[in-house]
């Protein structure tokens, strides 16, 4: 009880501290001037209609190319943390099998799901949504898999493949963009089209599907290595 | 102050007054404090006789070199600090060898002594020598505290080292002594005296009336006899020294022998009067009553 | 509006760090950092937010030439994107801790794993 | 042009390349190469921007300028930075490539962006980028703890991830308002802007101080390093905290001054308890865990000083973290090669001796010691802080510097002397190297900053390269080793006879050419005799630098060398492990003062000269004159300072015993007299402190002495009466007149010559008899009469018996008295006169005289090479005797100079004062006519003496049993205890087990805080936030 | 139809603050994930009507929909612990 209070203490310290951002914030009226450079030179420089999505792909690129290396840190360490001490994957104890309808739901639905994924982060430059999102949406395509077969094993070399040459290819292209182009990660390196179509914005749709690509292994991995654990 | 070869036979004359008036007062007092004891007491001459008897005994051995040698640092160290002090206040001749040093080389030459007979008698090998060289040792190294106070005192008061300066700082009449003219000093001084002199009731080191103790039972015929020689010039010594610095020194052979003798009463009389102090109480006596005194005289000289 | 969502946000943080504190169980910690990151992710947003403006997205209802005063502030929501993500892969790995030092100990009680101290 | 994004596309590309890569060698190989094309460009860019000249760069990513796109900076500490960090990497991976290539290709990629990371953290300039790489780094931590063998990492991964949880939570928090504030996520934006947001910087502020574990916020990170893979400690500590540093060290330039006063405060808390708590810490890593937090403390603290160390910012702050992540990245590997944990089961470095010299290196690196960069890093931190009056961070840095080299020595000293066991040692080639790179690494680092330094390049320093050589040449044979060097002590001597003053002449002479004759007795060594030349050149080297230092640099850099030769040379005697470690805490305690008294004096001058001292006025000088007093008091073990010598230098081998007493001492008194020319009496609070000085000296003296006679064991007995001698030494100093010093520096020269040829002559003796105490040997004057001789001879002299030099020294002192205005404390010093006496008397009874024991019956005298420089002592001291006047009248003439009144008259044969006189020539012929005549006659009448055994002996009227019975020797002045065994009360021994008492005692009570529960973590870290801000709005 | 924004804002928000209660104070741990899930969702929603359809998205993709999965999935390897 004494911890309690204590802890509760504590958070009302905490949160005291904190009440002067709170009462002290103020809307802004107007856009600062680096959301005002985004709104006006975006369309222009970049071609993206969706300014979040430019932001995220090229203006903060390397942010984001971090933000893809900790899923890829965090699938890497999962692996690792759950490989740790386990000598060979001896079978365990036989999983129940799942439902017919489950099964036969989840073959049907997987591919849809994933193509959903596909098609949310090829236009990531031009609708809400993107390579996190869509990543995210073929994970769960594959989650349903490992749902309906848990006895089934994933092709882990597949998606280390997957894995793999879309980070490789992610880094290439931001390579490029400083050899070809004005900096690391410019997706200028591609004409930048139109301003609202599919084949515009220059490399923004090939790293948002390569982001893509690579969140949606990364989730599956780290979904497959939490799947394949015996339970205790 | 400098050389002269006429010193020499000057300096073996004094060397040769001073054993002889050295040993007959070591029989005088002997004989008072016998017949203070009503005993009969030894003959005047015993000394000579012991002193010829142990030269020409013939049978002696020697456990060592420095057994050996002991006794010749012990009457080096007799001989050297009568020499190095000077005898007679105003005698070119009878000033010895002073030439040498000042008051700081007499009071360190003491030890010259005390280190060789320690070395020999330990030596022998006897425990007991040990045990009568650690207690001599310890209660000296008390003892000299207040003395070397004192003599700090006194050298204080007449900025000078030497002793035949100090000798003339006092000239003129008694008054003038450092017994007057710094009391405190002399007091301190003469109860360091009295830890040095072996008398009681600082004798434990020799105890001669109880177990067989200390060194000079550990030697016999020659080198006793070398020890005898010496005890009769080294008392004197260092007497001289109190006499010079405190006594306002001698001029003529008369009054350096009566004030000779008077100091050296000093010891005596007290010895009869006090019980013997075991080693660590003498050397508490001497921090707590003598010590006081010799911290006193310098501060206020 | 802000200010609400602002609070929200500040309230779901604290009652998540409140939960991370007080219970024991590894699960449940990790289950209170969620509702935390949840509260921190609203803040963001919040912040970013602005009266009677849009979603910064150009098409056909925001031309390019007036988007500066019709969006709100994009960097935020690019922010909030990054850091749910990055939520999403502290708590997976957290998961997988979880899981392993309940295979190690069989429990989940956070106080059995204290002895690394002093 | 290599673009700095190499840095962070390469470790990348090498990570996603890791998954196509299957066997676990060639990715391996892949891990390797990655590393060392990230460290080949990191390596580019500082030899373009240390050396080329090259200017700093911005890179712009995605095309666009900052603040609208991310940006990168890569200056030269950037660089620096980004090649300590990819070389520990590389490095680090080497060493653990074992269980790199077991674990698989995930733990590779994952080390590869956790370097990456690290890199990012340093080069970026966004602050949300910065969020990003942290995290990055959190998540690559929470995976590279399971690499470890160890089972309870699990948990402390856990931990870790619990606390980074709430470190970013509030990191966020701050980074979005600071955002919304300023507009801006660009680092130099938000510097620019006109409205700082406070308290949105304060939490991005904390977040960041929180990643370089604060106290108390810090019980994680502790648990990891304990835990961890030692490779990968290595890195966090190294690279993650270098990073993490630079993090805070950019937001500190980003917040402006306001922000100094807390990153100071968070700093040195952190310091000072983090190397409080490591005192009981019994796990090496653990140690290490904490000794890299209170580091990394100190760095931060130094960053809080920017404003004051202005241009030397750069140079004081890399210089401690340079020493910093390479000593404690070596140190972590070489755990990782010491099979066990304990602090004792690195005694299994002993059999490889490199790996020792490669543990001294760093410990002496990070204690800041000569010639590495964090000595001269401090020297000029200290230097500034002094000038600026923060002397309260001065005294906790130092405080806290003592409490790290106390436990690192101590640690140091159970390599060296406890017994190996167990497994020991893993002595792969891939776990070697890294070592042997770190070590190369400290020494390059060394060089590198005594060429940037202000200061002196210490490696250019003769003295100190020829005692290095040694180091390379310990392969050589002893006898080969020590020819050389004799050589170099009797070479350095020639080449610098003419720069002596006679002050400096007469100490260069013992230290040189006394030196040289001391080694004569190291030939008696056989074998290798590994470590013993480089140390004792060491001091050698520092000694002779120390007496030609000019100005405080180069003065306090040679003391800090030969205490630390001097500390190596203790500690090889078999038991001295705790007295050395006594002696170094108490030098480097000592050198601290000195430092920290420099520092005042200078008052911000970048060098000063010793002799400028005397240019100082009060209310400075007197509070300088304290610190340097006490400093170089230590040295000579004043009373109350001298605990630490008699074990030191009593366990002290055979040889190295008169080194460290007859020689070592003397620079003490050196300092002290250098100190007392330059600035005279000084008074503070109303206490003439010289005369203070003269009480303290009296002090030693007398209790010095009194120790001495109750000592049982020979070498302490000697070593307890160097702390009286010191005493006198002292007194002659501080009386400040021509004859005092004249006295002090009589005793510098006698106790050179009496002392190293008594530890001499008795450590001969209990070489051959295999003890040390006195009341087991006895008679050995017939089985080794030149140890007695040089024995007797030694006694005499320093008892001051007329007609040896030693009355000479007593003469001058009696004179010099007379002129001293202080009375009473000559009081003190006439009682230890006497007692000098009881003890020397000792010395020689109960070791030559007596009776012989049974078991000693055979012993033979003493080795050769021991007996030859005791005779050369004795024909000086002799020699000394009759003519003193070869060394003392130059000295008197120069002292003439300087404390003109009262000088000696040389005339003739006879030496006169205003006093007295003294014919040193007389007096020895006298006593010679006399003895021999007295010899003679004694010889005539007892020609026919018969020799016989000791024990033919007879009293009580029974025969003796056993010799044993019958050596009067143990408790030898029994009475002496009875009546003053009240002064030897080890009063100040007590006075320093408490406070070491006291110190272990809260360290082990402050520890519980850690309690091992991540909840209770996170609760620390939060109480610290709500803490720090506290302190920061109440400011 | 301008109340309706900020009414709706509150509605969220009172439910989001009820749904975090039970996540971090209810007893059982699959409704506690549950309920952290809810917070989650409800947040994607309060996002869109602060005009972040991105967030929102992601939000209820990653942070309502993997999450709440991860859980299940430990938990269900678990079993017996929830209880500690």
């Amino acid at each position: 009880m004494i911890r309690r209070a204590a802890a509760l203490a504590l958070i009302a310290a905490l949160g005291a501290l904190l009440l002067p951002l709170l009462l002290g914030y103020h809307p802004d009226e107007a856009l600062n001037l680096t959301a005002c450079y985004y709104a006006e030179r975006t369309a222009a420089d970049l071609g993206a209609a969706n300014i979040v999505t430019a932001i995220v792909v090229t203006y903060r690129g390397l942010d984001t190319l971090g933000e893809v290396t900790v899923l890829f840190l965090s699938a890497a360490v999962v692996g690792l943390v759950l490989a740790r001490g386990r000598t060979a994957t001896t079978g365990g104890r036989p999983r129940l099998p799942a439902g017919e309808l489950l099964t036969t739901g989840s073959r049907l639905l997987a591919p849809l799901i994933m193509l959903l994924g596909i098609y949310i982060f090829v236009n990531g430059h031009l609708t809400p949504g993107g390579g996190f999102q869509g990543g995210a949406v073929i994970a769960s395509g594959v989650l349903l898999l490992l749902l309906a077969e848990p006895g089934r094993r994933l092709g882990h070399r597949v998606i280390a493949l997957v894995e793999s040459l879309s980070g490789l290819a992610y880094v290439a292209i931001g390579v490029a963009g400083l050899v070809y182009a004005g900096g690391f990660l410019d997706n200028r390196i591609l004409p930048i089209g139109t301003l609202g179509e599919l084949a515009s914005a220059g490399a923004i749709p090939v790293i948002y599907s390569l982001i893509g690509l690579k969140v949606g292994a990364e989730f599956s991995s780290m979904l497959a290595n939490l799947s394949e654990t015996e339970e205790l | 102050m400098d050389f002269d070869w006429m010193k020499i036979p000057y300096a073996l004359l004094t060397l040769f007054i001073v054993v002889n008036y050295g040993m007959l007062q070591n029989a005088l007092i002997a004989k008072i404090g016998a017949r203070v004891g009503r005993r009969r007491g030894i003959p005047i001459w015993q000394n000579y006789a012991d002193l010829i008897k142990n030269y020409s005994i013939r049978s002696s051995i020697t456990h060592g070199v420095m057994y050996y040698l002991g006794p010749v640092f012990r009457l080096s160290g007799g001989v050297g600090l009568l020499l190095f002090v000077p005898s007679l206040y105003g005698s070119e001749m009878f000033s010895n060898l002073s030439f040498a040093g000042d008051l700081i080389l007499a009071l360190y030459f003491i030890f010259f002594g005390t280190l060789g007979m320690a070395l020999g008698a330990a030596e022998s090998g006897h425990p007991y020598a040990a045990i009568g060289i650690t207690r001599g040792l310890q209660q000296v190294s008390a003892a000299e505290l207040p003395m070397a106070l004192a003599v700090f005192s006194v050298a204080l008061q007449y900025q000078t080292l030497s002793v035949t300066e100090i000798v003339a700082a006092q000239q003129g009449g008694f008054q003038n002594w450092t017994l007057f003219t710094n009391p405190l000093a002399v007091a301190a001084a003469m109860l360091s005296f009295l830890g040095s002199m072996m008398r009681p009731p600082f004798d434990v080191v020799l105890a001669p009336q109880e177990i067989p103790i200390g060194p000079p039972t550990e030697y016999h015929s020659s080198y006793l006899a070398l020890m005898q020689t010496n005890r009769a010039i080294f008392p004197i010594a260092k007497i001289v020294i109190y006499m010079n610095l405190f006594f306002g020194g001698a001029t003529i052979w008369p009054e350096f022998f009566l004030k000779v003798f008077l100091i050296y009463m000093v010891s005596v009389l007290v010895g009869v009067v006090h019980p013997r102090f075991r080693v660590e109480q003498s050397i508490r006596w001497f921090l707590v009553w003598a010590v006081p005194i010799g911290i006193l005289s310098i501060v206020l000289v | 509006m802000a200010h609400i969502a602002l609070a929200t946000g500040f309230l779901l943080f604290l009652i998540g760090l409140y939960g991370a504190l007080t219970n024991r169980n590894l699960l449940r910690m990790i289950v209170a950092f969620t509702v935390a990151d949840a509260g921190i992710n609203v803040v963001i947003v919040a912040v970013g937010h602005m009266r009677g403006r849009t979603a910064p997205i150009l098409d056909g209802a925001v031309p390019a030439a007036e988007a500066a005063s019709r969006i709100i502030d994009p960097v935020p929501q690019a922010l909030v994107l990054t850091a749910i993500v990055i939520g999403v892969g502290i708590t997976a790995l957290m998961l997988a801790y979880a899981y392993k030092l309940y295979e190690a100990r069989r429990s989940l009680d956070i106080g059995k794993f204290m002895e690394l101290k002093w | 042009m290599v673009s700095p994004l190499v840095l962070i596309a390469a470790p990348l590309a090498g990570a996603f390349l890791l998954g196509l890569v299957r066997c676990p060698r060639a990715a391996l190989a892949v891990t390797l190469a990655t590393l060392g094309l990230a460290a080949a460009a990191a390596g580019w860019w500082v030899w373009q921007l240390g050396w080329a000249g090259a200017e700093a760069v911005e890179v712009f990513t995605a095309g666009t300028p900052p603040p609208f796109a991310i940006a990168l900076r890569m200056g030269l500490p950037e660089a620096a930075l980004t090649l300590v960090i990819t070389l520990t990497g590389l490095l680090s991976a080497l060493h653990m490539q074992d269980n790199l290539a077991e674990t698989g290709h995930r733990a590779m990629a994952v080390l590869l962006v956790a370097v990456m990371a690290y890199c990012g953290i340093v080069l970026t300039r966004d602050l949300f980028n910065l969020f990003v790489f942290f995290e990055l780094a959190a998540i690559a931590t929470a995976g590279l703890i399971l690499l470890s063998a160890d089972a309870r990492a699990l948990g402390a991964g856990f931990k870790y991830l619990v606390v980074s949880q709430v470190i970013s939570a509030l990191l966020l928090i701050g980074i979005i308002f600071t955002y919304h504030a300023t507009g801006t996520l660009y680092l130099d934006g938000i510097a620019a802007a006109a409205a700082k947001p406070a308290l949105a910087f304060f939490l991005v502020f904390i977040a960041i101080a929180a990643e370089l574990k604060p106290f108390p916020a810090n019980g994680w990170a502790l648990d990891v390093y304990e835990s961890s893979h030692p490779a990968f400690s290595a890195l966090i500590s190294a690279a993650a905290g270098a990073a993490s540093l630079y993090a805070a060290d950019k937001l500190l330039t980003v917040g402006g001054p306001a922000w100094l006063p807390a990153a100071t405060a968070i700093g040195i808390v952190t310091f000072v308890a983090g190397n409080l708590l490591a005192l009981p810490q019994g796990n090496d890593r653990r140690l290490l865990g904490y000794s890299s937090v209170a580091q990394i403390g100190l760095v931060l603290a130094v960053a809080g000083q920017r404003d004051v160390l202005g241009e030397h910012y750069h140079f004081v702050a890399f210089g401690l973290l340079a020493s910093h992540a390479v000593a404690k990245a070596g140190l972590f590997w070489l755990s990782g090669m010491v099979a066990e944990r304990g602090l004792a089961a690195w005694a299994a470095l002993r059999a490889r001796p490199p790996l020792i010299f490669a543990f001294a290196t760093f410990v002496a690196m990070l204690a800041g010691l000569p010639p590495f960069p964090g000595f001269y890093a401090k020297w000029e931190l200290v230097r500034v802080l002094a000038a600026e009056g923060r002397l309260v961070l001065l005294g906790l840095i130092l405080f806290g510097a003592l409490l790290e080299a106390g436990y690192l020595f101590r640690w140091f000293g159970f390599a060296l002397k406890r017994e190996p066991s167990g497994e020991g040692l893993a002595c792969a080639p891939s776990k070697g190297i890294p070592v042997l790179a770190a070590v190369l690494a400290a020494w390059g680092l060394a060089w590198q900053w005594g060429d940037a330094s202000a200061q002196a390049n210490l490696l250019l320093g003769l003295p100190l390269l020829f005692a290095l050589a040694f180091v390379l040449l310990d392969w050589l044979p002893a006898w080969v080793k020590n020819t050389l060097a004799i050589a170099g002590l009797a070479a350095w001597f020639a080449l610098t006879l003419g720069q002596y003053d006679p002050l400096r002449l007469i100490f260069a002479v013992i230290m040189l050419a006394g030196g040289a004759v001391t080694l004569l007795a190291s030939y008696h060594a056989h074998g290798r005799r590994i470590g013993f030349y480089p140390s004792a050149m060491l001091m050698y080297a520092g000694l002779a630098q120390l007496i030609l230092a000019a100005d405080t640099f180069s003065f306090f850099a040679a003391w800090e060398i030969l205490t630390v030769g001097s500390y190596f040379l203790i500690l090889r005697g078999r038991h001295s492990e705790p007295h050395a470690l006594s002696y170094i805490v108490f030098s480097l305690g000592g050198a601290f003062l000195i430092l920290a008294g420099f520092a005042v004096a200078a008052d911000g001058a970048a060098s000063f000269a010793v002799a400028d001292l005397a240019t100082l006025a009060a209310p400075v000088a007197p509070w300088v004159f304290l610190m340097l007093a006490i400093g170089f008091m230590t040295k000579t073990a004043s009373i109350g300072l001298h605990v630490w010598l008699p074990g030191a230098h009593a366990e002290a081998e055979t040889d190295v015993s008169p080194m460290v007493s007859g020689i070592l001492l003397k620079a003490g008194l050196f300092g002290l007299a250098v100190l007392l020319l330059a600035m005279g009496r000084q008074k503070l609070g109303g206490i003439d402190l010289t005369l203070a000085m003269l009480w303290i000296g009296a002090a030693s003296a007398l209790l010095g002495n009194l120790m001495a006679i109750f000592q049982e064991d020979a070498k302490r007995l000697l070593a307890y009466s160097s702390i009286g001698q010191m005493g006198y030494a002292l007194f002659g100093l501080a009386m400040m007149n021509h004859l005092g010093w004249l006295m002090a520096l009589m005793f510098v020269i006698n106790h050179y010559i009496y002392k190293s040829m008594l530890f001499l002559a008795v450590g001969g003796v209990a070489k051959r008899t295999g003890t040390r105490d006195m009341y087991r040997m006895g008679g050995l004057i017939n089985l080794m009469p030149l140890s007695f001789i040089s024995v007797l001879v030694g006694i005499i002299a320093m008892s001051g018996v007329p007609p040896l030099s030693g009355f000479g020294g007593r003469w001058i002192f009696y004179n010099a008295l007379l002129t001293a205005e202080s009375r009473l404390p000559m009081i003190l010093i006439f009682f230890s006169g006497p007692i000098a006496f009881l003890y020397l008397f000792r010395l020689i009874h109960t070791i030559f005289l007596g009776q012989l024991k049974d078991e000693h019956r055979r012993v033979k005298e003493a080795p050769f090479w021991l007996m030859v420089p005791q005779m050369i002592y004795v024909v000086l001291l002799i020699a000394f005797a009759l003519v003193p006047g070869v060394a003392l009248r130059q000295v008197d003439g120069h002292l003439g100079g300087l404390l003109p009144a009262g000088g000696l008259s040389w005339d003739g044969l006879t030496i006169t004062s205003d006093f007295g006189y003294w014919n040193p020539v007389a007096i020895m012929v006298i006593v010679g006519i006399i003895f021999t005549t007295l010899f003679l006659w004694l010889v005539f009448v007892n020609r026919r003496a018969q020799k016989v055994k000791q024990f033919n002996i007879v009293f009580a009227a029974e025969r003796p049993f056993r010799p044993e019975t019958t050596h009067f020797a143990w408790n030898f002045f029994a009475p002496y205890r009875k009546a003053l065994g009240f002064l030897v009360q080890p009063v100040a021994t007590g006075f320093w087990n408490g406070i070491s008492g006291g110190l272990h005692a809260g360290a082990d009570f402050t520890r519980r805080l850690y309690t091992g529960n991540a909840q209770t973590y996170a609760v620390h870290l939060l109480v610290f936030v709500v803490a720090v801000h506290l302190f920061m709005t109440g400011m | 139809m301008a109340w309706i924004t900020p009414a709706l804002t509150v509605l969220l928000a009172a439910a989001m603050i009820g749904a975090a209660l039970v996540a971090v104070l209810g007893r059982s741990l699959p409704i506690a994930i549950l309920a952290a899930g809810l917070v989650s969702l409800l947040a994607s929603v309060l996002f869109l009507v602060l005009a972040s359809p991105d967030v929102a998205m992601t939000e209820a993709a990653i942070g309502s929909g993997l999450t709440t999965f991860l859980f299940f999935f430990v938990l269900g390897r678990v079993r017996g612990g929830e209880h500690d």
